[in-house]
């Protein structure tokens, strides 16, 4: 990938992140913020090959700390987003129901 | 080589439907309608991803992969299912951290390894790999913080120096490093140790107050870690959810800071939001208690009610018990709201999620701004484990820590019932006024306690 | 610039527009379009480098309607939008100032 | 060649500039206060990356490029200053249909001169070709039709299938062309004629009242061939710009298509919208005119007046005597308010922006959503060269070609004003039942004479 083709990139994924998020309600930063740590999570594919080119002991090491690690990122920022979305699953279905006129 | 090239593309496929996934999963759970569907579609593209790396050209040590995996995950499962409610901040946290560490574990590999990369991607390592591991440093120091591991805020004159200090060292090496000018093990090694020490001194002074946007922010930097080691790998998924992240948290963080009518810099900077050393104000006057059942008399001949919870009915998890109450309250025609303050308790949506789970519909909860212009219309705020989020002191006293937060005003209610256990100090440590005005009574007690009481008490009146 | 590489470009490109386009409201669509017809009016760009490029006379010949067409567009779609949003920008101003009761 | 390479990094970085800015243009357009600023981003990018691209290696033909330019950009200066408002809309197709020529003649350009290129390069050069081609020729049926010059839609049966088999054809011209197969003149000749022919078939049908969609839909497809030419060229800010658009546009005809309450599958195959062949309906009841000094002491002793303009405002000019005639009325303590439908007029947002022009406060001016139950509650709807937008046939008659279509509620005002120069039809061609009801009265003229009047009726009221 060259230099500007990785710029165009960056730029365009940041436009992206920040016009997904820009309007988020209030009640809804914990739930947002667990779920993009859930996202980048995605840094155990990086580090899966890291250790799987792991060569001297150290790599090694270091790398198997870093699956470990990105691995609980992974898991973890999914199991408490989760959780917590599944009480807005009820309440959003409650407002789309109960509550009609709401604007 | 046919079969490792079709791998290839198999493999850049994925990550392309990955990208995609989670860039719409993010979207979807930016709405309260979407938002569970959203963590399902992030979900299946990691699932994806992870899948495909294994058929990665060239992989070994899948023993070791595999046992990682299955130690790190296992253990943040665990976790993740059992924590509670009240300690989700501390744990996203933590795993947040866990992300930090995984980036900047992938820079340290490949910088140990010294192989000749070009000054592009050596730089980026470098970079990804201090906001990797100052992201990795600083959010263990944020979970000690809210967990009540570290209870005092480590603060001394010359702090933003010692930083400024550590960051130029971290950065020299950094440098020595990226344009290949001294590579070894232990500049390596030097630089690696600066930037987590960073990550604590950084962290440290900061009050827990504070602690969700600093969360937030490590979020952020995170994300940015990421996408900087996947411009390292060549690695697309990693790149474009990284740089989303990076961003969306970038965003996230100010409109969370925004919600507690505060700046970034002065978040980090500032030392507010410490428990130890907000000054406790001098009050005049009595506090006056108030039974059960006099208290449920009033309320329930009462035209207007609005419930105002905090942070104590969240850890007395009073919230079933409240809507309980209110139910029994608005059978007998009175009108119940609900106001939320945007950071009542000790997370974002906090309330929201906590009176979501209790059943209490959507059109009976208003926020701040819905709801401020009508407390004069109130004949009751019966204030629930609330503290910091009701003090007027907020609007008055510039030297007060809260000073400028916009803040609930029940003290314009004609009567105002406190529900806490007795007189202790709400999150910032200051007293409050409001409990001391002469139309507030105080039903000492602990919230789910108290308001079974009610429940009798308003059971008793006809 | 590699196929994959190609398509993240496309892919995060066009997730960009279509957030920033979102929300946005029904008094505001024409300029809009207008708007986004200027911006397409980039094509003078690769005119250019065709008719710069162009040797035979069918080549300039077309290269230099390409040129005249997306010049057109660059500079029509500007001045009709300029027009349109200046009236816009007094009653923006006016809202602010005369209604800021109003969400 | 440092010289080329440092002339190429220059233009690349000057390109990346231009992407940001058209972004963030973009972003300011979408929001009312922050628009005008948006398009002088947009602008500043434009010209940044036109001078730049002189610059370009190797480039030749610089006095034709300049006059084409000269010429191209004059004419569209001089006609785009001059345009009335009214006729924005058929402009907007005029400029966009050059942009969607332009792409086709890079297409061109490149599948005649047939050097050696990749089959991925060749087929996005094809596809962008029959795209821009397409939007080409469509557009200027839009213009035409929009602009009075085509006046019946042309329609028979076997009208799909036709559109079908020219799609075919060209698709399989193209397809030689792009894979290789038979890329001589006469191949792309045929393919490129093949192209403009469908533009030409596939708009002819469509009514005019669709044109706005259309011509969205257009643009949106322009900012796809352009997207695929940048391809083609390897131009960035041609594949960032030209996407951009091709989804902003894509997403912005479909909020259109919403706006009417149609589907875009519907705008294009339907036919509905045709000036020509819709129905006139049969209406029970008499016109009871009525003089303006009766229509004027009326209004001036109303409690609340709303304003229901529509195209005939618009071609009367009448902006500035209506609100002139509202000012009186607020000053006598009369409520006025503006009703705006969202399709009233030729363009979307039609009326706000000419109210705007007039100064009309945006407090004062409210939208279908937020007004029809205020109906009910005015003392007189005075409905100025407006006539679909209340025609109540669109709630009760299926047949009715504008079935469907959210109308505002005027019917339910205690007393209708109707100002029209008399019997004349709305868009879509067919009668008003709303004129005949009991409690309407027709206020005959030109609107801008028949608001003079009224103005001298209430001023003579003191
Ligand atoms: N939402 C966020 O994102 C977030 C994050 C971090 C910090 N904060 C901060 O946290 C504070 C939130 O304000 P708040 O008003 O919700 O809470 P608060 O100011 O922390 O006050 C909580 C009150 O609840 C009472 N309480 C505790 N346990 C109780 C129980 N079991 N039953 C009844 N009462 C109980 C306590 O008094 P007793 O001990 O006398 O019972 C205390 O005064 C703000 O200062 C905010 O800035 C918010
Ligand atoms: N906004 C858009 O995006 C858009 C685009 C294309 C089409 N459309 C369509 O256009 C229509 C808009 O509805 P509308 O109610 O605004 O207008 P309309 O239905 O077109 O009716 C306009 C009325 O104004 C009267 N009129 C014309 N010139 C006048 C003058 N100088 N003074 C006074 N009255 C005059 C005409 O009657 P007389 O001849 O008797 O005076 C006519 O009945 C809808 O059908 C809509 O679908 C809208």
């Amino acid at each position: 990938m060259t230099g500007i083709v990785a710029l165009y990139i960056f730029m365009l994924a940041a436009f992206t992140g920040y016009e997904v998020i820009s309007r988020v309600p209030v009640i809804l930063h914990t739930p947002l913020m667990s779920g993009s740590n859930f996202v980048h999570g995605i840094v155990l594919v990086g580090a899966m090959v890291a250790l799987g080119g792991a060569q001297t002991p150290l790599e090694k090491t270091i790398g198997f700390i870093g699956v470990l690690l990105a691995a609980g990122n992974a898991v973890g920022g999914y199991v408490v987003t989760e959780r917590m979305l599944e009480m807005f699953k009820s309440s959003g279905a409650r407002r789309k129901g109960a509550a009609p006129e709401k604007h | 080589m046919p079969a490792a090239l079709s791998a290839d593309s198999l493999i850049q496929a994925s990550y392309f439907v990955t990208a995609v996934l989670f860039i719409m999963g993010l979207k979807r759970m930016s709405s309260p309608v979407t938002a569970r569907s959203g963590i399902l579609w992030a979900g299946a593209g990691m699932l994806v991803a992870t899948l495909i790396t294994f058929l990665f050209p060239g992989m070994t040590n899948f023993p070791l992969i595999i046992a990682a995996m299955v130690v790190g995950g296992s253990l943040a499962w665990w976790s993740g299912k059992r924590v509670a409610m009240t300690n989700m901040p501390q744990m996203i946290a933590l795993y947040n951290g866990m992300g930090g560490g995984g980036a900047a574990a992938i820079a340290a590999v490949e910088l140990y390894r010294g192989e000749a990369q070009n000054y592009a991607t050596s730089t980026l390592a470098v970079v990804g790999g201090i906001i990797g591991a100052v992201s990795f440093s600083g959010s263990a120091i944020a979970f000690g913080k809210l967990q009540g591991l570290i209870t005092r805020s480590i603060r001394f004159s010359g702090q933003q120096i010692l930083n400024l200090l550590l960051l130029a060292a971290a950065a020299g090496l950094g440098g020595l490093v990226a344009f290949h000018l001294n590579a070894s093990p232990a500049v390596v090694t030097g630089f690696f140790v600066l930037a987590l020490l960073l990550g604590l001194t950084m962290t440290l002074p900061i009050g827990g107050a504070d602690m969700p946007v600093v969360i937030s922010l490590y979020n952020a930097l995170t994300g940015l870690a990421v996408g900087f080691e996947g411009f390292v790998l060549n690695n697309a998924a990693m790149i474009i959810a990284g740089t989303v992240v990076g961003s969306a948290g970038t965003l996230l963080t100010q409109l969370m800071a925004k919600a507690m009518n505060r700046s970034l810099g002065n978040v980090l900077f500032s030392g507010f939001g410490d428990t130890g050393s907000a000054a406790v104000g001098e009050v005049q006057g009595s506090l006056k208690p108030i039974e059960a059942a006099d208290a449920g008399v009033m309320m329930a001949f009462a035209q207007k009610v609005i419930v105002v919870p905090g942070y104590g009915m969240a850890v007395a998890q009073a919230q079933h018990k409240i809507w309980e109450l209110c139910q029994l309250l608005i059978d007998r025609g009175v009108t119940v709201r609900f106001a939320i303050h945007p950071v009542a308790g000790r997370m974002p949506g906090h309330m929201n999620v906590l009176l979501a789970e209790a059943g209490v519909p959507y059109d009976l909860i208003a926020d701040l701004e819905e709801i401020n212009a009508e407390f004069e219309t109130a004949d009751v705020a019966l204030i629930i484990g609330a503290n910091d989020v009701v003090n007027p002191v907020a609007r008055t006293d510039k030297s007060s820590p809260i000073y400028g937060m916009p803040i609930l005003n029940a003290d314009k209610a004609k009567n105002v019932i406190v529900i806490k256990r007795g007189k202790g100090a709400g999150f910032s440590g200051i007293e409050n006024g409001l409990f001391y005005l002469d139309n507030t009574r105080m039903l000492y007690g602990d919230a789910q306690k108290a308001a079974a009481e009610l429940i009798q008490a308003i059971k008793a009146v006809d």
